[in-house]
């Protein structure tokens, strides 16, 4: 009895701390929080850099054998874009879905397919129209096209599987990414097993002549993808705080009070479904062009579920919550290579632990409220 | 408030004492919800077997009957969560049946649930303003680059009234950004919700709460909940579903009050009750229900002293509400 | 699309993924039984089923199991191989529900936080048998050589196979049984109906939620068993796919269905068989998808719908 | 009032701290030492599955290139060299972070790797752009020298000659009438298949493709047997060969099997049981006897167990590269000169690079194995006509 009181009690004290923080920060004035922002920004800029004294050990190549610091972070700013779209569809719109690949593996294939000179489909549209050899979709191009094909995939998906209850549709989600996975593997226009090579980035095709966004250096990459990250941020905000927001919300905690309520609980979950997808799709687009190659088997299921992961151990609808969850589920593998084939096993286990301990997410989900307390009291008091 | 139900000028608004003075509402009133031969069958179980009856524009109509009788049943299909075997609900003349729940709360009917079904992780004020959500016309793409701006009235420019040098600046600079680009209908639409939202809170008497997550509110604040958000879709007619149950005396007379403050308001009002006192008190007509069937129709006195009535509550002590 | 390979054998075809579904079919009821009370997803199920394999191989070895053995042999390694994976699934299991769920339970945790656990501890489980019996196939003996039994029209049906179906088919039926006729199954069926109304009337809720675990396992590891006796391999991540073949049959009967479970488990047996024979087997996975996705839009709660608790109420 | 600007002030000064901070970059990125200052020796990075499912694949060949480096010091204390390893899972993507490591890092001046055809995809531009030589034990894809990559050498053959090699025993030793070719679906394995098909013709009768991790192979045993094949090809990897041999055999399809170099592995034999007696496995390395000097007798002394697959493969490339830091090269261009031009006997065959950096077509050794008593013995070499 008593050592559960007292890890309860170390249990509280815990969210205490952690909710006492994001108190305190949230009773700062505004221009204040505006200010602490900016500066967040800027350290994670300037984050691939990182010299100071006393934190060079969070790098990953300050072990033996680690991964190059920026090229990591890449990896974690694609992974962190990868939440907050999943986010949408499970945190917002409470629809659980475990095939999330399907739609990073889109986007990853559409700049494949359309963006490089060695690609099967620029192959034939060369033929077709007479083109010459190193002619494909410029890059720019690539990314519209991305996000348009993984948004529609979206629908595609969502149209006929949104009625369906929860778990139903995680496991039709998951169907799907796995029908991805394997079509891609299977049929020739893809490239089939041996991928795609030679995917363009913002510089065109990987070469070693590229000034800004070439093969060694990563960090250029990561800055692209932070800034992406933090555009998108802004962008699910402003959905967020609108009239979507607050009904993907009602229809997550009861889709049916939603409906009766004048919401049409389809719709919106087709935009969260396609938001979300377009969200995977950028991220998608950009871990091909940074990576230059891909193959279909790194859009297996696994990585699904390390998506779902991330948003619920993060703390799912809270975008910082699942930032941080996405992060840290990309970076602490790569930190702790030390552990070396444990390490999976030691993730698994942080994993359970996580969630025993804390299954409310890192950070949890936390409706804004403040701002309004004063204008309550100015609405007249005659009706 | 008066201008939140376009459609009930002050002239059609029902006179109390005309229709308590007249007994039976006279036909010639204006039939809003039509209950038409409806039927609906669960495999072999008749939950609702040929109910008819009408309900007309401004009355307060008390749905009642025992345990089991079929009053939620006969509000989820007036609502369109299901779907009637046979028959048809009409709604102001068009017809209710066969279309999605969200269509019908547009048609201009709300309800509340008997076990309250708040949006529990959502603050007071958010609740509500899902209500108003048929309201908004921005999309999810005006949503999102909130492009669509309209030119703004006086009063709906920022203030300006810091006494700090720097935000005062900011607040200029603001307010000549709406003057010049105007403000996104999202911004506008968003205000007027909250505004509406912030009203009805304070009609059902809980602005003070507005902030709290629904899950945190005391249960009767939660009923009262319901009610605002419901009347946050600015529907024609406002189904209540059990609001009194658990509530005590005093928690009953102030619902009562309020029941009779929306009537007021030129809301039509269908209510499901056990609690006798407070239907008999409030409801102009009341309809009985006993195994999904109608038993009797009539103003509380009628139904008071109706012997099928009695036999139903009274007649089987062990279903007696 | 080679129809003529598979009209040629429909027979051979059927019976094929008949046996192939039994084995998706036991482990399915696993996760029928789990959702059917606690509408949840136990994804770590498939790992109880992985233990149960590795425990065949244990016993086996340390019965000196050689390939094709007398029949006095024969039967005992079947009975202990039984025994063993049986209690090793079953235990597995209920310390699955005892680690990573009644905490959870008892704090009302949604069903995301279930799901997550229970991926972290299928994680914990593949990779510590991949750690300590490698990451590559584990040889089990023969110790049924596979024989024809009998033959109609080119179909050849054999051992093994009889023995998966008719044994999924007793377990099945043992289990319909028991949760419907007898005292305990009338505590299961309370528990799924009503958690809260059953505790009321005196059901021990965490108790019946303790069975179902073992249950399942006990399932999941006569699957295991069967599965050795077929296939002869098994492997640290054999879970992972089979497991998720499961779950696809059991949502495709009807999740919380018993006997949608099997129905669920040999339908996609038989389409993968099929698929694999019509185009190349690298295609069943897509086939077996694209069927769930299909039955669900018609029928959006599977097959047979979902109900455990008013499964013959 | 007050107490807010001296949070704020707090807030600036954070953030001028961090930009200062920026001046002190790169301080865990890895020393600037760089080579080709004269002295002898120098860091190399080896990457590759050292963990995963096919690490067994790999093991062998890091196992040699640590041996050869260990015989290397011991015979030339003045000559520091150094391996570093790089663990990639054989993930493309975690391979690029790799190689983003080690072409920033100037220490390193020369790459072993990669170990998987994928990896090794996904990294060649980076090495090549970073002006690092290459050398992998057992990268077999055909595409990957055919791109034009500068960095890529191998001391191994690809997939066209073994698949060659097979075609030449299939045609020569076991002279099949009807072939039934499988393959995983993986670039190696279905890269492999496409040589042999190509080279068989209309022998091959019928074909499936597997997936990883399948586990039931009904339906390809039905096709099989519907077949009529005597020879079953198959390019792929253990974990999916071992339970469809076991079926196949159990099903009484008595065709001969034919592997390739992903089944050279020990776990096969052990996960198919008796099902793999007699089964041929193709391999472009020297049976340990077979191989040069004493280097069978040094892996078994070292490791406490014979050198698998690429175990010579991975000793050999280290080699090539331990060679240019005797001969004094040090720098990144030296040592990639060095290997353009290296014309020597290795253990596992004569290394000598041809122009587009594959070994050269008459240098490559390919052999025979069968599983005998569970062991994979060499049978016979197989020659290339």
């Amino acid at each position: 009895m008593t050592t559960t009181t007292s890890r309860k009690r170390l249990l509280n004290g815990l969210s205490d701390a952690t909710g006492g923080i994001g108190d305190r920060f949230r009773a700062l004035p505004k221009w204040q929080r505006g200010l602490a922002f900016l500066a967040f920004v800027a350290f994670l800029y300037y984050l691939p850099l990182l010299g100071i004294p006393g934190l060079t050990w969070l790098r990953t190549d300050s072990i033996e054998g680690g991964n190059n610091w920026a090229g990591v972070l890449f990896v974690c700013a694609v992974y962190v874009l990868i939440a907050i779209g999943l986010n949408v569809v499970i945190g917002l719109a409470g629809l659980l879905d475990l095939g999330y690949v399907g739609f990073f593996a889109v986007g990853a294939y559409s700049v494949a397919l359309f963006g490089s000179t060695q690609s099967p489909v620029v192959k034939a549209l060369q033929e077709r129209f007479d083109l010459p050899q190193g002619w494909a979709v410029a890059w720019a191009i690539c990314i519209p096209i991305a996000i348009a094909i993984a948004m529609i995939s979206g629908v595609l998906l969502g149209w006929p599987t949104l009625r369906l209850r929860g778990d139903y549709l995680a496991i039709v989600t998951l169907g799907f990414g796995e029908i991805i996975r394997i079509v891609v593997r299977n049929v020739s226009w893809s490239g089939g097993p041996h991928g795609v090579a030679a995917i363009p980035g913002p510089e065109g095709a990987p070469s070693a002549d590229n000034q800004v966004f070439g093969l060694i250096d990563a960090k250029p990459w990561y800055w692209l993808a932070l800034t992406v990250v933090l555009l998108l941020v802004l962008a699910v905000r402003r959905l967020e705080n609108s009239r979507v927001g607050r009904a993907w919300l009602a229809v997550r905690e009861d889709e049916d009070a939603a409906a009766v309520m004048g919401v049409y609980p389809f719709k919106y979950k087709l935009w969260a479904f396609a938001i979300g997808a377009a969200l995977g799709g950028i991220s998608g687009a950009l871990f091909a062009s940074r990576q230059g190659f891909i193959e279909p088997n790194q859009f297996n299921a696994q990585l699904s579920i390390l998506f779902v992961a991330m948003v619920v151990v993060g703390g799912a609808g809270n975008m910082a919550g699942v930032a941080l969850g996405a992060f840290l589920l990309a970076y602490l593998p790569e930190r702790f290579r030390d552990f070396a084939e444990w390490r999976f096993l030691v993730f698994g286990l942080a994993l359970v632990l996580v969630m025993l301990l804390r299954p409310q997410g890192l950070i949890p989900s936390r409706r804004r409220a403040r701002e309004l307390k004063d204008r309550a009291e100015e609405v007249p008091a005659s009706v | 408030m008066s201008d939140q139900n376009p459609d009930v000028t002050s002239e059609e608004t029902p006179d109390l004492d005309e229709i308590r003075s007249s007994g039976p509402v006279p036909r010639q009133r204006e039939v809003l919800l039509d209950v038409d031969h409806v039927t609906l069958r669960f495999g072999g179980v008749t939950a609702l077997d040929d109910v008819s009856f009408s309900l007309y524009r401004g009355e307060i109509l008390g749905l009642i009957g025992p345990n089991g009788a079929g009053k939620t049943t006969c509000f989820n299909v007036m609502t369109g969560v299901y779907r009637p075997t046979s028959g048809a609900v009409r709604f102001a003349g068009q017809k209710v049946t066969g279309r999605k729940p969200h269509q019908i709360n547009r048609m201009g009917i709300a309800r509340t649930f008997q076990n309250i079904r708040l949006f529990p992780e959502m603050t007071a004020l958010e609740n509500v303003m899902v209500g108003t959500d048929s309201q908004h016309h921005t999309s999810v793409m005006g949503a999102l680059f909130r492009l669509y701006r309209k030119k703004v009235k006086p009063h709906e420019l920022p203030v300006v009234d810091s006494t700090n040098g720097a935000v005062r600046i900011w607040q200029q600079v603001r307010l000549g950004c709406a003057k010049v680009f105007g403000i996104s209908r999202h911004t506008l639409e968003e205000r007027a919700g909250e505004r509406k939202a912030l009203e009805l809170l304070k009609f059902v008497g809980i602005v003070g709460r507005a902030n709290e997550l629904a899950r945190n509110l005391p249960y009767g604040d939660q009923r009262r909940l319901e009610i605002a958000r419901a009347l946050a879709t600015e529907p024609k007619l406002l189904c209540l579903d059990e609001p009194a149950a658990g509530f005590n005396p005093a928690e009953k007379e102030e619902l009562n009050q309020l029941i009779r403050r929306i009537r007021d308001l030129g809301y039509t009002v269908l209510l499901i009750e056990h609690d006798m006192r407070l239907v008999m008190g409030v409801t102009d007509r009341i309809v009985v229900l006993e195994f999904g069937k109608k038993i009797a129709e009539g103003t509380p006195a009628e139904v008071r002293d109706n012997p099928k009535v009695i036999a139903a509550y009274l007649g089987e002590p062990a279903d007696a509400a | 699309m080679n129809f003529d390979e598979l009209f040629g054998h429909l027979g051979q075809h059927t019976v094929d993924g008949l046996a192939k579904g039994s084995i998706y079919a036991l482990v399915a009821l696993g996760y029928t039984l789990v959702y059917g009370v606690l509408k949840l997803i136990n994804f770590a199920h498939s790992e109880v089923f992985m233990v149960g394999t590795f425990t065949v191989v244990g016993v086996w070895s340390l019965l000196g199991a050689t390939d094709s053995p007398p029949l006095g042999t024969l039967l005992l390694l079947l009975a202990a191989g039984l025994l063993a994976a049986a209690l090793a699934s079953g235990l597995t299991a209920v310390a699955v529900e005892r680690i990573a769920y009644r905490r959870l339970r008892r704090m009302n945790a949604p069903p995301l936080i279930f799901l997550i656990t229970a991926i972290g501890l299928s994680l914990v489980m593949s990779e510590a048998f991949g750690l300590w019996q490698g990451r590559l196939v584990v040889g089990i003996p023969t110790v049924l050589e596979r024989d024809v039994v009998f033959s109609i029209g080119g179909t050849d049906v054999t051992n093994t196979q009889i023995i998966t179906v008719v044994a999924a088919l007793v377990m099945m039926a043992g289990l319909d049984v028991f949760i419907n006729r007898t005292r305990y199954g009338r505590g299961v069926r309370a528990v799924a109906q009503n958690p809260d109304t059953a505790a009321l009337m005196g059901v021990n809720k965490d108790r019946v939620i303790a069975l179902i675990f073992l249950l399942g396992g006990l399932l999941a590891g006569a699957a295991a068993l069967l599965y050795a006796l077929r296939y002869g391999n098994t492997r640290f991540n054999v879970g992972f796919l089979l497991g998720l073949k499961a779950f696809t049959a059991a949502v495709l009967g009807g999740i919380g269905n018993l006997r949608g479970a099997l129905l669920g488990g040999l339908l996609l047996g038989v389409v993968e068989v099929y698929a694999a024979t019509l185009t190349q087997s690298n295609w069943e996975d897509v086939a077996a998808f694209v069927v769930l996705v299909v039955v669900l839009l018609f029928r959006p709660t599977g097959l047979l719908g979902e109900s455990l608790g008013r499964a013959r109420a | 009032m007050r107490r807010n600007y001296v949070r704020a002030l707090g807030a600036v000064g954070l953030a001028a701290t961090m930009v200062v901070a920026a001046g002190c970059q790169d301080a865990g990125g890895g020393s600037n030492e760089a080579g080709g200052d004269g002295k002898c020796g120098g860091k190399v990075a080896i990457f590759g599955a050292f963990t995963g499912p096919n690490a067994g694949l790999v093991l062998p060949s890091l196992n040699g290139a640590k041996l050869a480096f260990k015989q290397f010091t011991e015979k030339n204390p003045d000559c520091k060299v150094e391996l570093k390893e790089f663990d990639t899972t054989g993930d493309p993507t975690q391979a690029t972070p790799v190689a983003n490591q080690v072409a920033q890092d100037q220490s390193f001046v020369a790459v072993i790797g990669g170990h998987f055809s994928g990896e090794t995809k996904a990294t060649m531009p980076i090495y090549e752009a970073a002006g690092l030589v290459m050398v992998s034990p057992s990268a077999t894809a055909t595409e990957l020298t055919a791109t034009g990559n500068k960095a890529f050498h191998r001391v191994v053959g690809n997939d066209g000659t073994q698949g060659a090699a097979a075609v030449a025993y299939l045609k020569n030793s076991l002279k099949p009438s009807k072939v039934f070719v499988i393959d995983d679906g993986t670039p190696y394995g279905q890269g492999i298949i496409d040589e042999v098909k190509k080279g068989l013709g209309t022998v091959v009768v019928d074909s499936d493709k597997v997936q990883t991790d399948q586990t039931n192979f009904d339906a390809t045993i039905s096709k099989i047997k519907s077949s009529g094949a005597d020879a079953i090809a198959y390019g792929g990897y253990t974990n999916e060969a071992a339970p469809l041999l076991k079926q196949a055999r159990a099903a009484g399809i008595t065709a001969k099997f034919l592997g390739f170099d992903g089944l050279y592995d020990p776990g096969f034999p052990a996960g198919a049981g008796a099902a793999a007696e007699g089964a041929i496995v193709t391999c472009p390395c020297l049976p340990a006897a077979e191989a040069g000097g004493t280097f069978s007798a040094d892996y078994q002394k070292e490791y406490g167990q014979a050198p698998g697959s690429y175990g010579a493969e991975g000793f050999d490339g280290a080699n090539v590269l331990l060679d240019g830091f005797k001969a004094g090269k040090s720098s990144r261009k030296d040592l990639m000169e060095w290997v353009d031009s290296y014309d020597k006997q290795g253990v596992s065959k004569y290394v000598k690079f041809d122009a587009s950096g594959d070994v050269e077509k008459s240098k490559v050794v390919i052999w025979a194995y069968e599983i005998k008593g569970g062991q994979i013995t060499p049978k016979e070499e197989i020659k290339l006509s």
